[in-house]
């Protein structure tokens, strides 16, 4: 446990190193005298944004995160079983060749579906 | 002392961002208050003695599912849509049926008479895997068909929500389908 | 074939087929408005005469004469020279001229080239020659809402555009 | 001393040392990126143009705190410290030598992994929240390439974890201390797996010839498009950050970290990781970048499979010849 | 209509997906990668550009109206700011209009000058065109970059030719009617050669790039694809024709200058790609520099100007006739259209047109651009090489 | 210290709040020297190119002058820069965008006109679509003459740019200075421009609202921007009698008449009412 | 840290999911609420494995956290779906599902 309050420790200074740079820029930053009201607009090439940004993507993104997030999964079981294959031996390498290959069944669905194209 | 504090903090801060989760009007701001809990509960989960379930909860939990629903909600967004109402009518019978529930518990938590806090190691990811890989065995197996189906329930649902053509055909032919 | 054979065959094309009787010298010739569509066509398809080259409208204010009473000579009018060029040696450009007046119209050539689109739309911008079933006759050089067509001759080189002077 | 102040004053030294090391790498790249280009680089600010970067940075404290109008201007504040912050996290658990490292945590890799990953929000919150197409597009590039590459990032990440039983860095480290370093020994897996590790850390980073979400020539600046100033500032160090602690993980996990000949550990460590460092900024200056489309087509397709043969590879070497072998 | 690619320049986008949200994403008129000001209009679907509306007119100075209000003298130097890539080659383009309607003859000597000159033009054009194409696929912050700095390291040394002539390095105002101004000394001859000489070494480098590598390859290869009829129809010349399979080039077909004595080859690609026009435009490097060299040894003795030079700015006169001729530019046929300005103007045109290459190259914009994605719509736009003087004017 | 406020467009708050208390100008001294040489050092420039000029920037930033030597690098939006350079013709069409952009950048920054079309529109100066000068509505720092510059001026001309942040810094810079040969009246442009005390501060007004209605239309909006003016200042497009001639500062060669003879020597076969058709 | 404050955290955790499933309307922010008390169910899990042999319970909770996942994919899919067909998500209009 005391790692892991080292670890907090260490964290506590990635807090600290942005927010000094942004208190130090906060005091030394100047500020315009005169204002314009096309300084905060959105700038587009410097056209008129037409519709906002905020829109709907198309669905086929969505294949992509959904494929990750399964094997996202599958990692995350990975790694106990990676500190056990020394200890367990073969059984542990067949339980986990199963449950790759299932899951790279999926994988060929999805690749032969065209669910990983990306565009 | 330090570690209540430091539970209590944690609590507050969790129960803070989950009034966010189910109140703010624009989705997204829902959603990235949901992945404050989750990383607080990462942090809670260090607390009780479960680090590596920590770790699968920042790379898993947050890391997926935030992921899954960020695109959902820029998927499903139009923009002329910036908030989303909650609905005003439901919720005064909301807040009563969720602060029944929750006396309800409150009053069986404080009635019941719970064991001492056991003070344990904590659990190692070897102990884990060694768990899943005898005692959990089925289940383990069992969970890679569940997510075998839900790839493909989920690719097949995903592409039925595609055009009926793909966009390089659509702009040829000049017209919707 | 040599160039100067391509344009026997070219002035032959124009004399026998849309009965046009002079070709100057030193200018292109000058066809009939109702031909303009068709002679393009016929020297798109039959003699394979596939770059769009160029098209160039002018426009002419009227003439008068002053000696003799400011006589009007002639009226002010648009001529649109066309020219288009085959593919490879001896890469020879026909072109001729159409004179349009002030209130017609000339027919697109968008059908037979696709370059017409720009090409067309410039002169429409810049001189104010108007196509007929033109698919987008907007300005492209122009600011959309600009007044007037600044290559016309009635047109001051250094007309202002407020505020931006 | 107690384990707080000890996480507290290693974090110090260890994220002083390492944004030192990336401003001034900063520096070093446009000098080598010149070199590389006939050119000469900064030469004007300091010796040998050495003090550009404190210039650059003592401008960009000075310019207005700019936030457009459309933004959600909360978010729009609160994303750039929050990648540094997840970025310089990961540091937490990278030993640089047997004594100079803030946590041996057991589960390291994961931590590392876990940790790394969040950096993809505030990423896409910067480009969301800016309210910008550019931006936007640049964000949901830059969550789609960073949760690709994810996976075979943690495959190939795994495989030092099977080779060495552990995923504690200072364990996998003096494993590869007493047998060979995982990149030479054993031949198949270790190496192709540092391979597959460098490009998907060079995708995560967001470098050329993966740098999508940010390319110039289509979005004008990707997600900073509207980040002005210290912020912007913020962003960027970010990235040389991310870089430099993927370089330094990559030689601790494969390179045998401390483990050298002749010199103290941290000597090594540090000559190691400048090294990948430096091989980051020969392919940046080299390379164009890929389109979206291929560079999903490169992990779904070969990345993933691979690194997934190299982890049961892996498995099967540590069952037949044992850790350590 | 235009069924060639089947893309309908003109897609009615409210018909394509009436409830679909298309992202309308402007790339210009200030954008790194539109080489200059020019504003395409993209409606995407996700990433994929469903239409492509091109704006120009963003750098329209009246160069056409300034034309017909000052003398043929005087224009030259103007049309200069033209196509301010290759500059001369608009000097030539006019100044033959000019000859050609005045009937003017030109000393062999300066038809020497004006073949060497414009083959240095075209390599200089080109070496600037695979610079920026390079930023294009790499970004500024890449190994595009490089490719950038080098090819202006190469380019660089071509002007410093061109100063030595000049005393220019950009707008030269080299080329008068009837001839030229500058004439070069042995000097010359012995620097071309040595520069050349580099420029052909490096070539190999910038060759290996795209042969080799296969991220090159991957971005432009099927990219952009160009059919040679459309081509045509548009009206595109030039390398990015004969990418396209369209073996038509000025320089052979219809020989001006000396090139009826010379044998120039003509490179087609027939892919049409985006990759097939690097291909072609990094021959036609080599075929440039092969050019100048066979001839740099065999510039005759003479005058470089057939005419008397005017005392006034206003001694060219050309009457009422009309007239068009044409030069192979880097970029295609770039021609001149002119109508004198009769007996009582015959100083200065009554109309003048220039017909840019460039032009004709933009507007392809609309059919090429839809179902690519952005990133290609920049490597496309960057083979086109649109230089917005040129488009404009 | 003693800054001049009418040259800076921008102010430290915090900054300033400080130096006002007693005691601590000498250790500011210091550090305000610190902060110039900062932001002067560090010049990230926004390339506003256009035309000719935009080639000859191009080659400035190449490894034939390399302006990344003095730490100048140009980058895509203008949230990130500290000057616009504005190198090429600037039209109606296009300066809208020009003065939006500009605009669209934090202070503080800098302009510098690259060559003689953003100086003065050089010899489009007087044509229907070009702006004479982009000093008519961005104040312009430094003028970087040429048709193009060369490269190498372009960085002197930063030099200068540099040299002026740090004299406006310290307050030494007044206009005269910079060019001391001039009497203030010749100093004045030649049409309203922003500096000149005659500009009719409509007009800028005018030129912000155009550039902020962009996008409504393909273009600037001129109905919006037609609002009543003391006189119109758009020409009757056919001119029946000869125009006045007003021409207090000399112009250049092209003169007002519909068919303007350009000549510099009379031709006398040229008669200005013969008809204008050949 | 007492097992009642835990318990009373997860189970006003718990109760917060219930109330945006009961408030809200848009399927998204319905999962969201559904997240939030798998999570309080989570910490529950690995709080009372405190009492077993402290690896039951957590390889449980991993199972939980898998299957959320598993569940989010393919809820989410649907959603998306939905959407596609009815431009809308609001959740009413779902109940044509059953028809």
């Amino acid at each position: 446990m005391d790692q892991w309050v080292a670890a907090a420790g260490f964290v506590a200074v990635a807090i600290i190193v942005p927010v000094s740079m942004l208190v130090g820029a906060k005091l030394l930053a100047v500020t315009a005298k005169s204002s314009s009201k096309l300084k905060t607009m959105t700038y587009e090439c410097g056209e008129e944004p037409e519709g906002g940004a905020w829109l709907q993507f198309h669905p086929r993104y969505y294949l992509v995160a959904l494929i990750f997030v399964l094997f996202d999964i599958e990692a995350v079981f990975l790694f106990p079983w990676a500190l056990a294959i020394e200890e367990l031996g073969g059984l542990a390498i067949v339980d986990m060749l199963i449950f790759v290959l299932v899951l790279l069944l999926g994988w060929g669905y999805a690749l032969r579906k065209g669910a990983l194209k990306w565009q | 002392m330090t570690e209540s504090l430091i539970f209590f903090a944690l609590a507050a801060f969790i129960l803070l961002g989950a009034v966010r989760v189910v109140a703010s009007r624009d989705l997204v701001h829902a959603v990235l208050w949901l992945a404050v809990v989750l990383v607080l509960t990462a942090v809670m989960f260090l607390m009780l003695g479960a680090p590596f379930l920590a770790g699968v909860q920042l790379l898993l939990y947050t890391g997926g599912v935030i992921t899954l629903m960020l695109f959902g909600v820029m998927l499903t967004r139009r923009h002329h849509e910036i908030g989303v109402e909650v609905d005003s009518s439901r919720r005064l019978p909301g807040a009563l049926g969720a602060l029944a529930l929750f006396g309800a518990m409150a009053c069986a938590i404080f009635r019941t008479d719970l064991p001492a806090w056991p003070s344990s190691a904590p659990v190692s990811a070897l102990e884990i895997g060694r768990a899943f890989l005898t005692d959990h065995l089925i289940a383990f197996e069992v969970l890679s068909i569940l997510l075998l189906a839900a790839m493909i329930g989920a690719i097949v649902l995903g592409r039925q929500s595609d055009f009926g053509d793909e966009p390089e055909t659509v702009y040829r032919k000049g017209g919707r389908p | 074939m040599t160039r100067d054979e391509a344009q026997q065959r070219f002035v032959a094309l124009l004399q026998e087929r849309f009965g046009v009787e002079e070709i100057p010298d030193d200018n292109y010739p000058l066809i009939d408005a109702k031909h303009h569509f068709e002679l393009a066509r016929v020297l798109r398809e039959e003699f394979g005469y596939r770059i769009y080259s160029f098209v160039v409208a002018s426009h002419y204010l009227e003439k008068v004469d002053a000696k003799n009473d400011n006589a009007v000579i002639d009226i002010e009018h648009y001529e649109v020279a066309t020219g288009i060029r085959c593919v490879g040696a001896p890469a020879h450009l026909a072109s001729w001229r159409v004179r349009v007046e002030l209130d017609q119209s000339i027919p697109t050539l968008f059908p037979l080239f696709a370059g017409a689109d720009w090409q067309e739309r410039e002169q429409y911008d810049l001189v104010g020659v108007r196509f007929d079933e033109h698919p987008d006759l907007r300005r492209l050089m122009m600011p959309e809402d600009w007044e007037g067509h600044p290559l016309r001759k009635d047109y001051a080189i250094e007309t202002a555009c407020p505020p931006w002077r | 001393m107690t384990p707080l102040m000890h996480g507290f004053v290693w974090g110090l030294v260890i994220a002083t040392v390492l944004v030192t090391i990336a401003v001034l790498s900063i520096w070093f790249e446009r000098k080598f990126s010149a070199r590389m280009q006939s050119r000469l680089g900064p030469t004007l600010v300091g010796p040998a143009g050495i003090l550009q970067l404190v210039a650059d940075a003592l401008k960009m404290m000075q310019k207005e705190d700019l936030i457009p109008e459309k933004a959600d201007s909360i978010l729009f504040r609160l994303a750039p410290p929050f990648t540094v912050l997840f970025t310089l996290s990961v540091a937490a658990v990278i030993p640089f030598s047997e004594n100079v490292l803030a946590a041996d945590l057991d589960i390291g890799v994961l931590f590392m992994l876990a940790v790394g990953g969040l950096v993809v929000f505030p990423v896409w919150i910067a480009g969301w929240s800016s309210n910008n197409k550019y931006a936007l597009l640049g964000a949901m590039r830059a969550v789609a390439q960073g949760i690709a590459y994810e996976i075979p990032l943690v495959l190939s990440a795994m495989v030092p974890v099977v080779l060495a039983q552990s995923m504690r860095f200072s364990d996998i480290i003096s494993v590869q201390a007493e047998t060979h370093w995982f990149v030479i020994w054993p031949l198949g897996p270790g190496l192709i797996a540092f391979v597959i590790f460098f490009i998907c850390s060079l995708a995560e980073a967001n470098r050329i010839p993966f740098d999508i979400p940010e390319a110039e020539s289509e979005l004008v600046a990707g997600v900073t498009t509207e980040y002005a100033g210290m912020r912007f500032g913020l962003l960027q160090m970010a990235e040389y950050l991310h870089t430099l602690i993927a370089s330094a993980v990559a030689a601790a996990i494969f390179f045998g970290g401390w483990d050298g000949p002749f010199a103290p550990g941290l000597h090594w460590m540090v000559l190691k990781t400048l090294a990948l460092f430096f091989t980051i900024f020969w392919i940046r200056w080299s390379l164009v970048r890929f389109r979206s489309d291929q560079l999903m087509a490169l992990c779904w397709k070969y990345l993933l499979p691979l690194s997934l043969l190299l982890v049961m590879v892996a498995a099967l070497f540590v069952h037949y010849c044992g850790v350590g072998a | 209509m235009h069924s060639v690619t089947g893309v309908d320049p003109h897609l009615d986008i409210e018909t394509y997906d009436p409830s679909a949200d298309l992202m309308v994403l402007n790339l210009g008129p200030q954008h790194p990668s539109t080489h200059g000001v020019f504003r395409v209009k993209l409606y995407l679907d996700g990433e994929i550009i469903i239409k492509a509306v091109p704006y120009a007119g963003y750098l329209h100075r009246g160069v056409e109206k300034l034309c017909e209000e000052l003398t043929f003298v005087q224009i030259i130097p103007i049309v200069d700011k033209n196509d301010y890539v290759s500059p001369m080659m608009n000097e030539q383009a006019i100044a033959m209009a000019c000859e050609a309607m005045l009937g003017i003859e030109v000393p062999p000597r300066a038809l020497y000058l004006r073949t060497i000159f414009a083959e240095l033009q075209r390599l200089a054009s080109h070496l600037l065109w695979l610079g920026t194409f390079g930023m294009d696929l790499g970004g500024a912050l890449g190994g595009g970059a490089t490719l950038f700095m080098y090819c202006f390291r190469e380019r660089e040394t071509i002007l410093g030719l061109f100063e030595e002539v000049t005393g220019c390095r950009f707008h030269y105002n080299t080329h008068a009617v009837g001839g030229n101004r500058h004439d070069i000394t042995p000097k010359f001859s012995c620097d071309t050669k040595t520069t050349l000489e580099v420029i052909e070494k490096r070539l190999e480098e910038y060759v290996q790039i795209f042969s080799s590598n296969r991220i090159y390859r991957a971005r432009t290869q099927g990219i952009g694809v160009l059919d040679g009829d459309l081509a045509n129809s548009l009206g595109i010349t030039g390398p990015l024709a004969r990418a396209s399979g369209v073996d038509h080039d000025l320089r052979r077909d219809a020989p001006y200058h000396i090139y009826g004595e010379l044998d120039v080859k003509v490179f087609t690609e027939s892919a049409g790609d985006c990759f097939a026009r690097t291909l072609v435009r990094l021959n036609e490097m080599y075929e440039s520099i092969r050019i100048v060299r066979e001839i740099i040894d065999s510039v005759p003795e003479g005058p470089i100007l057939g005419m008397k030079p005017g005392k006034s700015p206003g001694h060219i006169k050309i009457d009422a006739s009309q007239g068009y001729s044409c030069i192979e530019s880097p970029r295609g046929e770039l021609g001149t259209y002119i109508i004198g300005g009769g007996k009582s103007r015959g100083a200065s045109a009554y109309r003048l047109k220039i017909r840019s290459p460039s032009l004709h190259a933009a507007s392809c914009i609309p059919y090429l651009f839809p179902g690519h994605t952005v990133s290609d719509a920049v490597a496309i736009l960057g083979t086109l090489d649109p230089i917005m003087g040129e488009v404009d004017r | 210290m003693a800054v001049d406020e009418s040259q800076r467009t921008y102010e430290h708050p915090l900054y300033q709040h400080v130096e006002r208390m007693p005691g601590v100008s000498v250790a500011l001294g210091s550090i305000d020297q610190l902060l110039t040489w900062g932001s002067a050092n560090s010049l990230w420039i926004f390339p506003m190119a256009t035309s000719c000029c935009g080639i000859e920037f191009m080659a400035a930033a190449a490894s034939g002058v390399d302006l990344d030597r003095m730490g100048s690098i140009p980058r895509g939006t203008p949230r990130q820069c500290d000057v616009m350079v504005v190198a090429g013709t600037i039209t109606v069409k296009m300066a809208p965008r020009v003065k939006k952009l500009w605009e669209q950048m934090p202070e503080p920054k800098w302009c510098v006109a690259m060559g003689s079309c953003a100086i003065s529109g050089d010899f489009y100066r007087d044509i229907y679509s070009v702006i004479p000068g982009i000093d008519t509505f961005v104040p312009v720092d430094v003028y970087v003459p040429g048709c193009p510059p060369n490269p190498e001026a372009l960085m002197h001309g930063l030099l200068l740019l540099q040299e002026k942040i740090r004299m406006v810094r310290e307050g030494t810079l007044t206009r005269e200075e910079v060019r001391p040969e001039s009497p203030p009246n010749l100093n004045r442009p030649a049409i309203g421009r922003l500096q000149d005390p005659e500009r009719d501060p409509l007009t800028d007004e005018e030129q912000t609202d155009s550039a902020a209605g962009l996008g409504f239309g393909d273009n600037l909006n001129l109905a919006q921007i037609r609002r009543p003016r003391p006189e119109p200042e758009l020409r009757p497009q056919v001119d029946a009698e000869p125009r006045p001639q007003v021409d207090a500062e000399p112009r250049p060669q092209v003169d007002a008449e519909l068919r303007p003879q350009v000549d510099a020597e009379p031709q006398p076969e040229v008669d200005a009412d013969e008809e204008s058709a050949p | 840290m007492t097992m009642q404050t835990l318990l009373l955290l997860t189970s006003a955790l718990f109760c917060m999911g219930i109330y945006g499933v009961l408030t809200r309307r848009n399927a998204i922010a319905l999962l969201l609420s559904v997240e939030l008390m798998i999570n309080a169910v989570t910490i529950n899990l690995v709080a009372f494995s405190r009492f077993g042999d402290g690896v039951t319970g957590q390889v449980f909770a991993v199972f939980t956290i898998a299957l959320t996942v598993a569940e989010v994919v393919v809820g989410l899919a649907i959603v998306i779906l939905l959407f596609r067909w009815r431009r809308e998500i609001a959740i009413d209009s779902a109940n044509e599902l059953r028809h």
